[in-house]
């Protein structure tokens, strides 16, 4: 096992892994940029190492800067999380050239089945249904040409990409030209590679992904699925497991064509097949794999009882799978939100500032996976997810309700968040039904405003009360080293300034 | 000892008188008055008594503006600046024509300069925050008269960005 | 189902109760003594009423007091959690004759199974074995001689009681007349009902109980054991499942002596059988059985992904047990700790006082079942238990280093804790080898210590800075209305006395 | 400016010397010294930084002391009372023979009365807290001088119960 493992990832993917590796008697090393110098994952971490600026291209998207400081502290293996240098073949190469072990797979399967290209060329061969697209030129030209045969609308998607960036819908010929050039900018900015590719566009599809994982032994296994449909900008917003579409049937064969690609390249450690299902008529399409953990994996932990990032740092050291297929099943049902600084009445546009106020809900099967803290900074540098809200209920009816009980009991002060819009969707008629598809927030949510914005008598007077027992605490306080004042005039304590203290 | 709070919500101003009896508040919300008991078991916290029922109010305070979240909900209020002192609308300000910040973000690329004619739909500035790109369109044909930004800065949300005269102002 | 529950008790139970209603979408009616006027549970029902002085007796004891809330206030079920009126058959009846569900077993049960008098009967007639006892005179007289028969030690009980209240051991014939006089006071006040019995002292057992359901529909199931073998005052301070000393054919037939008891008095709702084990030969005696929710019931809700409560709740309420006993097994190994306000290093006394910070661990495979927060007192009228600690992980060593870590993350500031006892005991040795048996905190941590009391350099360097930048907030603050000044000298805030806020 | 904290640690005083240079601590403990940097993102947590070493303190106020919780321990440190009054040990405090309560409870039963001259053993004061019944027993023979609690009464932890001369002290 690692006596030292450098997590080269930020916010909560980082604090989950420092956890475990805690359980697991490693100590860890933690990255960051001048951004996050106070950040939840470096004061958790038993070493913490700035590595630059706030941009990601000078700090964690710098492999050499942070395999310095793997190298200086005497690490033993990397950890990428995921976003950022995870799918980055050629960094996982100069990992393991420095002697660490790469917690993920190998660079050669990263290449075949990362890039969308070889990935969807190696599923052919293995049997796959793929959605019909096109990878072979990245000429305007030849692009527009393609896209005619595909047929309108079409997407076009970064070869690197995932999370929807670099995404964009084209309905016509004339839009394409100016959806290349913006798909290329935003995948040159994400993952430093501008390549991108044509898909034709399935209306309506359900997005139904499955875990898998291998080991050095040649053993493979399948997780199960998450359904993941719930998207706006083409990123998950909410998901869960099992999916309400698939029955025995269907994921039994969705499962045997995950593990085809596992075997297909002797995969080993964790990933995740991207799957289009039409629900039309339940046919499914091989869209891409994802050669790392998952934002989402939280919800397959609680239903199959594995513990992933120790799986994969155990895998990663040579160890074998500790159970087989027929060992590993699905028990209850597991919906995970994510809590993002962002304003969804205003085309989700992210919020920054400071978190005045977390206090995270706690209870039976409620698991919150946090980044951010009470005092904490949003910034404009980086995504801006705050948490992942996880619950595991008896049953999906169950689990709705647990989620919608945590989403009210979760208090986010300082910044505008998502929260009553994920209410609204865990108790929209179409959601509790299981009949969502990737196109539901587009659908049902392109107006949506939060409720009433009138505050009750009582919220009044909770601010007033407020004002008169908090009193001496708000002008006084000193809320940061070098920070600034926070200038509340009406404030008892604002004249007095500076103040001093032990005068003994 | 009574004491009266106003917050401001929209264009409308709400007062709350405050007065304490023993170990209870009487508060007034307008017309409306209510016996509370109010305890704060730590800072921010406060545990409120009206009637049969309970309430736990969590509340934030960031200069004027006031974050409470109580039952399931989050409320922002403010506090009306203490001079009165308003804010001149549609003068001194930028001018109608201005291009605001959507969000907060990253200033990736200034198109225009001072002075250029734009048509509608016309791509100004490319913002970039967490990630997402952003374009900021003239909304309609005109003239550059001011840029407030440039390529490498952070700008605010509502920053404005830049000042566009249209053609119809008859510049 | 119901639609308004009345929860008749307090604490940490109370608020997991009352959890379990919201989710459920019931309403929920708390009740309080005026030493709980602000406790955690009263603030999360949808009414709190009072219902008298801080004494259980004229409280939480108090039946008709609390009947005449649920009459009031419309409920159709009550609650009674565990302690207090949860095994007094005579109020379930009262609260049937009311014409509410009593979410519990029928008062007939209770009766046969709740008094050990006659559940050892019972259990003697249905073949399982029990340990040698005396139960038939409450005379001292013929209690001295049953004594004699069964033996020296032996141990004097209650027969209403529960968690080793009014327990004692008794070495020798002239401790017994005190040991009696002690143990009846002590019965009384906590159950109403002064009457003990006595019984074999076995040598070094294993406490293991299992947890077992029926509904009013025939079905019996059981839902494995749980091990309790960590005890101090005769109170199960640690507990996990499954149990290190079961093999399978152990676990069956236990499984099965359980089943018996339920079968036996067609017992519905939720109870728990009660076994020593001798580790010696591994044979089992019935001890007795509880006829309610257990304090210890996370751990099985953790392995076996079933919420006690609400089957709790759905079984009151005429549905059926909605599984089979072989569709439900035990996944993983969990581990609870209970959090006590006490200082295991003076004989485990008490403390009490304000809890001034309480920050709970959350992570992955960790739960805090909590019943006092940041601000709230622990008072000497109830309980000192604070919080349960409760842990899943992939396997017993796994579940101990989790636990390990969140015990290290659990801060309570203001109190005594049992925290650092309660590493201690989860990384001794004998506890680790799974070979802990009910002696183990008397044999091993007799004269145990906290670790060296000698404060680190940044221990003193974090309370100085404190003072620069707590500064203006300590005097300041108002805690609580009516609440005195806390008095710290040194407050540059001091001088200020009361301040003025809000001059617009 | 070095401002000096001294805290009491059983019988040994410990001082710290804090002295702000920029966004950082010269932080002295003893003979040792630390360059800490430091920050309250809330009341009653700090985050510390030392070298690559980050770490997480909770620190709680209560009047003199102070509680801090840090790297998975608790400490409880005393501020010394400034007027450095000292109490006198073993006089105008409870004679030699005093009880005192073992645990913060419930005075259930007081078993004697001045004046009662009691064996060793002999049970004086029943004590009840949290449902766990304490019986208060002489510890020699010997006779109640004053008792100092009655039945129903709550009674602190260290509160002097009963006063007994011992037969050896030749009263």
């Amino acid at each position: 096992m690692f006596n030292k493992i450098l997590i080269a990832n930020r916010g909560e993917v980082a604090v989950r892994i420092i956890r475990a590796c805690q359980e697991l008697g490693i100590r860890t090393v933690a990255v960051y940029s001048d951004a996050d110098a106070d950040a939840l994952h470096t004061m958790l971490a038993d070493e913490s190492v700035r590595i630059g600026p706030p941009p990601p291209s000078q700090s964690y998207l710098c492999g050499d800067c942070i395999l310095e400081v793997a190298r200086r502290l005497g690490c033993d293996a990397l950890h990428p999380g995921y976003g950022f240098l995870s799918e980055n073949a050629g960094f996982a190469e100069s990992v393991l050239g420095a002697g660490l072990a790469w917690i993920g797979p190998s660079p050669a399967a990263m290449r075949t089945m990362g890039s969308k290209t070889s990935a969807r060329a190696t599923m052919q061969a293995a049997g796959v249904p793929i959605v019909p697209g096109y990878q072979e030129s990245q000429d305007d030209a030849d692009l527009l040409v393609a896209a005619g045969r595909i047929g309108f609308p079409v997407l076009v998607k970064a070869t690197a990409g995932g999370g929807g960036k670099g995404m964009r819908i084209v309905d016509a010929p004339a839009e394409l030209p100016a959806a290349l050039q913006s798909a290329r900018r935003e995948a040159r900015n994400a993952f430093g590679d501008a390549r991108i590719y044509l898909e034709k566009l399935i209306r309506s599809p359900r997005h139904i992904e499955f875990q898998v994982f291998g080991d050095a032994h040649g053993n493979a296994i399948h997780l199960f699925e998450r359904e993941c449909s719930i998207q706006r900008r083409h990123q998950k917003i909410v998901e869960e497991t099992p999916s309400p579409l698939l029955d025995a049937d269907l994921r039994r064969r969705m499962g045997e064509a995950a593990l085809a690609a596992v075997r297909a390249v002797g995969y080993v450690n964790a990933g995740t097949l991207e799957f289009l299902v039409d629900p039309a008529d339940r046919s499914f399409y091989f869209l891409e794999m994802n050669t790392r953990l998952q934002v989402e994996h939280p919800i397959t932990e609680q239903v199959t009882g594995v513990d992933l990032v120790k799986l994969q740092i155990q895998v990663a050291a040579g160890q074998p799978i500790p159970f087989t297929q027929a060992q590993v099943g699905q028990r209850r049902h597991a919906i995970e939100c994510r809590i993002y600084a962002e304003d969804p009445a205003n085309g989700f546009m992210p919020s920054v500032g400071k978190v005045l106020r977390a206090v995270e809900p706690v209870g039976p099967g409620v698991r919150v996976d946090a980044g951010v803290t009470t005092g904490d900074e949003v910034t404009v540098h980086y995504d801006p997810m705050i948490a992942k809200l996880i619950v595991l209920g008896e049953d999906r009816a169950d689990a709705m309700r647990k989620m919608d009980w945590a989403l009210s009991h979760y208090v986010l002060l300082g910044l505008v968040t998502n929260i009553s819009f994920l209410r609204a969707v865990i108790n929209h008629e179409v959601f509790r039904r299981g009949e969502a598809a990737t196109d539901f927030v587009d659908r049902f949510f392109a107006d949506w405003l939060p409720p009433a914005n009138e505050p009750p008598d009582l919220v009044l007077a909770a601010a007033a009360l407020s004002e008169l027992l908090e009193g001496a605490a708000v002008g006084a306080t000193p809320v940061a080293v070098g920070g600034k004042a926070q200038g509340d005039p009406y404030s008892p304590w604002q004249h007095l300034g500076g103040y001093r203290v032990g005068q003994d | 000892m009574k004491t009266e709070f106003t917050y401001q919500i929209g264009d409308e101003t709400r007062t709350v008188t405050v007065e304490r009896e023993g170990d209870c508040f009487q508060v007034t919300v307008g017309d409306n008055a209510y016996q509370i008991r109010a305890q704060r078991p730590e800072h921010g916290r406060l545990n409120l008594q009206v009637g049969d029922r309970r309430l736990r109010a969590y509340v934030a305070h960031d200069g004027l503006r006031r974050y409470v979240a109580m039952a399931g909900q989050t409320w922002t209020l403010e506090r009306p600046q203490p001079q009165q002192k308003r804010r001149r609308v549609g003068a001194g300000g930028p001018g109608a024509g201005s291009l605001e910040a959507a969000m907060p973000g990253l200033v990736l690329d200034v198109l225009v300069a001072e002075g250029d004619e734009v048509q509608q739909g016309q791509p100004l500035v490319l913002l970039s925050a967490m990630k997402m790109e952003l374009r900021i369109a003239a909304p309609a044909a005109g003239r550059v008269t001011k840029v407030h930004c440039q390529a490498g800065q952070v700008v605010e949300r509502g920053q404005v960005l830049v000042e566009i005269a249209r053609k119809e102002d008859g510049i």
